[in-house]
């Protein structure tokens, strides 16, 4: 948990829309787990005032620049452009200074992965699960479903294959592979491996629809969820979430910067769940792929 | 090149709030900052001022429900409710961590009821390590039809002068800028006990999301604070230490050094950093450092003759 | 893609203010568009809902030393001083200009006193081509010792009384934001006559060179404007619309259709866009576009349906 | 008068500090005048929020890319870095979207340099002086007084001389030219030309000491004048100055950016003349120059 100033190493579209940013980050390697965010900020300026919070996608070591220096620890984001903040962030280039505190929040519970996962993620989802997988000892047991509205929103297929993890892959258009909801690959894929813990994250109606799921199934769950943030270290409290137990009489709001944004769903209340990421989600599918 | 062989080599920073001494004039605004603990990674707490924590009610309280904040042209809004652990979990499981520095505590509460913050104040008031409280007056007086306390002098008054019965720590007394004239309320609360004045807590604003037609934040209305609402609290400081003889703490859009100095040019005797906290972790340390090096380039030996030193 | 096929053709923006009406809901804010004439080489004054005149006075007025501006974060200071041609000058050499557009003129004033009001408004009342009166009760009430006409209610109640019996023109009354209660405000106005209230007028804001310790403006304090007041402005239409039956116009910091949708939203019929014109001279004529694009877009066949479509 | 959305064409330092920017600017070359001044916005977002107003150093044309295309139309402006705009001015490249509003303001007035001219200039209030030396018929009976703090400060001297218009230098600390301040080169030079018209940019104490200077011995002068800007075009009488005459009983204010930025020195009040310039020349000299 540090404050690193900072400079952007690469910045490549690698979707319409998404962009995977390569940002030097000395310690990440060490210190980062699955799960774990950063919060990011965009540039020195006052607008966007406040950073902005992003999954690591993994941490990884550049080659040296010559013998004597020891190679550069970097981090990678992969970034949906939705509004201000993400717009700026487009825009920048290798050299550019920003800012990344972190690696912050709960990560994924590795122990759970000893056996067969079933990793869930819709879009921008997918960011946490790859470095869950890039940890997990048999990658062969683990599968990923990958899903999205069209084909834009279908990221890192090809990364999780190259751990050897097999990939399924919906699409609610049918734009690229099945047609259909990652839920409904999903109870499939249950069904083939009723033992399996499953790993979600994504938007929150796919997160509720995955925890009615397992919960009927009573399998374990941990999700990954998202709220609007301001501090990410637990000082503004103002990303809860609603605990278990939760009651309007006796409310219980735990933070998603700290205590998550990793959660066991049964540590959730799931009636009438509200999210951040409801909010973000509703956007129509610009791709122009046919049905 | 040449304004540099002019400077003094050293410079202090030191001030005195109503009996409290701060080794700089930067502490954290209350709700930013946590119980501390929460930056201590980032931030030498021995560095900064004072401490203020998060505000505390008698009882813990829950908060709003979500969305809680949300950002706006140069500040964000925050309906965050005040959530807090109560006053008892703060004394047994976050006084011990804070208690370790060498930086006065100051301890930011309120109450739903006048009663209620009495004996938040009077719990307080026992407690070593805390070195002074700070009153927030903002809160909906839920006795009186949710008027808020600060936004009525006499309510503030008869809250302030209830609460300065309950303790003789110093009593710093924080105000809301919701009102038509701040010098009315200023007065009442230094006529009612307080030994300082803190401005200003958040103004009141609101931000729709146009695509759904819902308000931003779950509660509707929310606080509006960060750079965008500077303007606004050095005026009121400005006004309020016109008409008070006790200290002023300003507070208001703080990011930078150049942003305290206009508090500290118009009258305060120091300065609390909210938002830019968030922003970066960072930022009270760089604005002391900041402060520092502008006083030794203009000759500045001592902060307090920056101190009220506006030239109109 | 599947969206635009659901999309009506045509969309209505035309809206209607105390019997003015309007082709669109977008319209200067008094002060940020001169007489017109400033804008007419960039912009098209026929594409506006209306136009609103700076504010005049009885006699010319030569407003404030200077400086008069000054740049804050997300906003601006000014402290013009109502600098304005007065009402004479005005009938003479610049209404003859804003009669040649199909665009109703609404003219902003104030006065130094109550009478002053009066004056102003008959003068104006005779006037052909005026399609309405703003009323500005920001000003300080110099019989009353500087209190400001517009934050004491019953200061305002009487001036708008007084102003009604002037007039039969639509009167729209300007309400400041500096008041503890702004439905209080509404009320007393809309009781006194108003047919309508625009708001907000400036809050009240200082700003420092920390350098040479003097105010950014030469008159101290002044007035900010700019998105930064955004939310503050939206709160307080949201509270104004729940209490008075009289439309409400809205203004504070917008700068693109979306700022303009919040305050419609929150039950504006129309909206005025200020400082934005400084920024861009074509900001109106974007926001109209936009407006129309939003509409199609979320199939809205009429803007009026949007208006107070709050879902809280 | 016309607001383009245009783009940066170039942006280069040309002493420390001091940057040359050359921006797209259609129909300039036939429409601007010397004296006559842009609002500069420097980006889409909202920070900085106003325009910032910079003179016309020249107007041009580009070669044209190929034959059949017609060339294209560019300004220049120089500028000091100062403040939060000019410092994101400086970082602004090849293609980086901006907009201009103009040409702006009243210009100078040509017929008077129809006789001997005296240009007198202080830092970058050489800019509008160079597109003034650019208009006048004779160049050999013009003269420029190029004045600075240091030699950092003195910019555009080739230019002049290129134009073949005399140039005199002088720094305040002696780092270039004569030591001294520009207006002792004023008084030399018109006890040489006693004839010549004055033509004077620069902080406002050098403004008040020319004016000064000439108001002793009778010389025609015209000062362009700096206020702080919010619109540029007479609406928000933000940047007016004290017209002749002007007393507290019965003020006299005139808009800098419509009646100005040039005006005879003559229709300005000279008494306690209060400008934004009084407070943006108050920086150190931080060249490292010895005196
Ligand atoms: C723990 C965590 C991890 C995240 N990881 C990623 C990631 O790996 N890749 C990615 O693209 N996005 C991720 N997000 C979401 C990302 O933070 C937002 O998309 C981003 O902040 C939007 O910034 P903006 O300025 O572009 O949009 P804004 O203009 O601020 O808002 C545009 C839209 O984004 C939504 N939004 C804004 N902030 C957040 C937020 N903090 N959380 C959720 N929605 C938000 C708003 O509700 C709005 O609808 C994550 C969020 C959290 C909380
Ligand atoms: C008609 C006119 C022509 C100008 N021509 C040039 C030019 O050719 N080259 C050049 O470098 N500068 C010129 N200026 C000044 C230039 O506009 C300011 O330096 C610039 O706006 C500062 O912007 P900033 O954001 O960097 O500084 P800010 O952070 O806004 O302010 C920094 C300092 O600059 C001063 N300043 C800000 N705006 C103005 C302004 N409008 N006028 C004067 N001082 C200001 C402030 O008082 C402050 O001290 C001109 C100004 C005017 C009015
Ligand atoms: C998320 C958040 C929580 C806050 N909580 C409190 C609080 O508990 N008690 C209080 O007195 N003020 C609270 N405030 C107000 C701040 O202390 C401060 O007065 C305000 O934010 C203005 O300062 P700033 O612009 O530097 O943020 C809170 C502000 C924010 C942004
Ligand atoms: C330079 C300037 C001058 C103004 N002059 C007047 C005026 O004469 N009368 C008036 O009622 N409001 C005046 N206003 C207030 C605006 O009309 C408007 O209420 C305010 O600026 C908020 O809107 P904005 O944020 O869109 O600028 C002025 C504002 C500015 C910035
Ligand atoms: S983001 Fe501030 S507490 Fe979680
Ligand atoms: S800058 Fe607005 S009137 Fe001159």
């Amino acid at each position: 948990m540090k404050n690193h100033k900072t400079i952007v190493l690469s910045n490549q579209e690698v979707s319409p829309g998404y962009f995977r940013m390569r940002i030097l980050a000395p310690d990440y390697t060490r210190l980062a787990r699955p799960g774990q965010f950063v919060m990011f900020r965009v540039q020195r300026a006052l607008l966007p005032l406040l950073r902005r919070p992003f999954g690591i996608f993994r941490a990884g070591f550049m080659p040296a620049d010559c013998d004597t220096m020891p190679p550069k620890e970097f981090i990678e984001i992969i970034y949906k452009v939705v509004g201000s903040g993400t717009e700026i962030m487009q825009g920048l280039h290798y050299g550019d200074p920003v800012e990344l505190l972190g690696p912050l929040g709960s990560g994924f519970d590795l122990n759970l992965t000893s056996g067969d996962s079933i990793l869930v993620g819709g879009g921008i989802g997918l960011v946490p699960l790859y470095m869950l997988a890039e940890s997990i000892a048999e990658p062969s047991r683990a599968e990923v479903l990958i899903g999205g509205r069209c084909r834009d929103d279908i990221i890192t297929v090809t990364e999780f294959e190259r751990l050897g993890v097999r990939t399924f892959v919906s699409t609610e258009d049918g734009s690229l592979g099945d047609r259909g909801l990652v839920t409904k690959v999903l109870e499939q894929r249950m069904e083939q491996k009723p033992q399996a813990k499953v790993f979600a994250c994504g938007p929150m109606p796919m997160i509720r629809a995955v925890e009615k799921i397992c919960r009927d199934k009573g399998v374990h769950l941990q999700v990954s969820m998202e709220e609007l943030m301001a501090c990410g270290v637990g000082a503004c409290l103002g990303c809860v979430v609603k605990g278990e137990g939760h009651t309007t009489e006796k409310p219980s709001y735990l933070c998603t910067c700290t205590v998550g944004p990793v959660f066991n769903a049964s540590d959730l209340a799931w009636d009438d769940h509200q999210s951040a990421s409801d909010v973000a989600g509703g956007d129509g599918c610009e791709c122009g792929a046919k049905p | 090149m040449k304004r540099r062989e002019k400077v003094e080599k050293t410079v202090n920073l030191q001030v005195d709030i109503a009996g409290i001494t701060l080794k700089n004039p930067i502490m954290p605004a209350s709700g930013t900052f946590g119980y501390g603990e929460e930056y201590a990674p980032y931030l030498d707490l021995n560095s900064l001022g004072a401490i203020v924590t998060k505000g505390l009610s008698l009882n813990p309280k829950a908060g709003n429900n979500t969305p809680r904040v949300c950002e706006t042209v140069g500040g964000m809004l925050n309906a965050i409710g005040l959530q807090n652990v109560g006053v008892e979990q703060f004394i047994h499981h976050k006084m011990p961590f804070l208690k370790q520095f060498d930086t006065p505590v100051i301890v930011n509460f309120f109450g739903n009821t006048q009663e209620e913050y009495g004996e938040v104040a009077a719990r307080l008031d026992e407690l070593p390590g805390v070195a002074g409280l700070e009153m927030n007056i903002s809160c909906p007086n839920v006795k009186h039809g949710g008027i808020v306390f600060g936004t009525d002098p006499k309510a503030a008054f008869a809250t302030v002068a209830a609460v300065r019965k309950k303790t003789s720590k110093p009593l710093i007394v924080k105000l809301t800028p919701n009102v038509t004239d701040i010098q009315v309320t200023a007065r009442a609360v230094e006529d009612a006990g307080a030994d300082a004045i803190s401005l200003i807590n958040t103004l009141t604003g609101m931000a729709v999301d146009v695509k759904t037609r819902q308000p931003r934040l779950a509660n509707t209305i929310g606080g509006l604070s960060g750079p965008a609402i500077r303007p606004i609290a050095v005026r009121l400081v400005h006004q309020v230490v016109q008409v008070v003889k006790v200290p002023v703490i300003g507070i208001g859009g703080i990011s930078r050094a150049m942003d305290a100095l206009e508090f500290l040019i118009v009258g305060a005797t120091a300065v609390q950093v909210g938002t830019a906290n968030f922003v970066d972790p960072n930022a009270m340390a760089t604005i002391i450092a900041e402060l520092k090096t502008f006083c030794l380039e203009e000759g500045i030996a001592d902060i307090n003759d920056l101190i009220g030193s506006l030239k109109v």
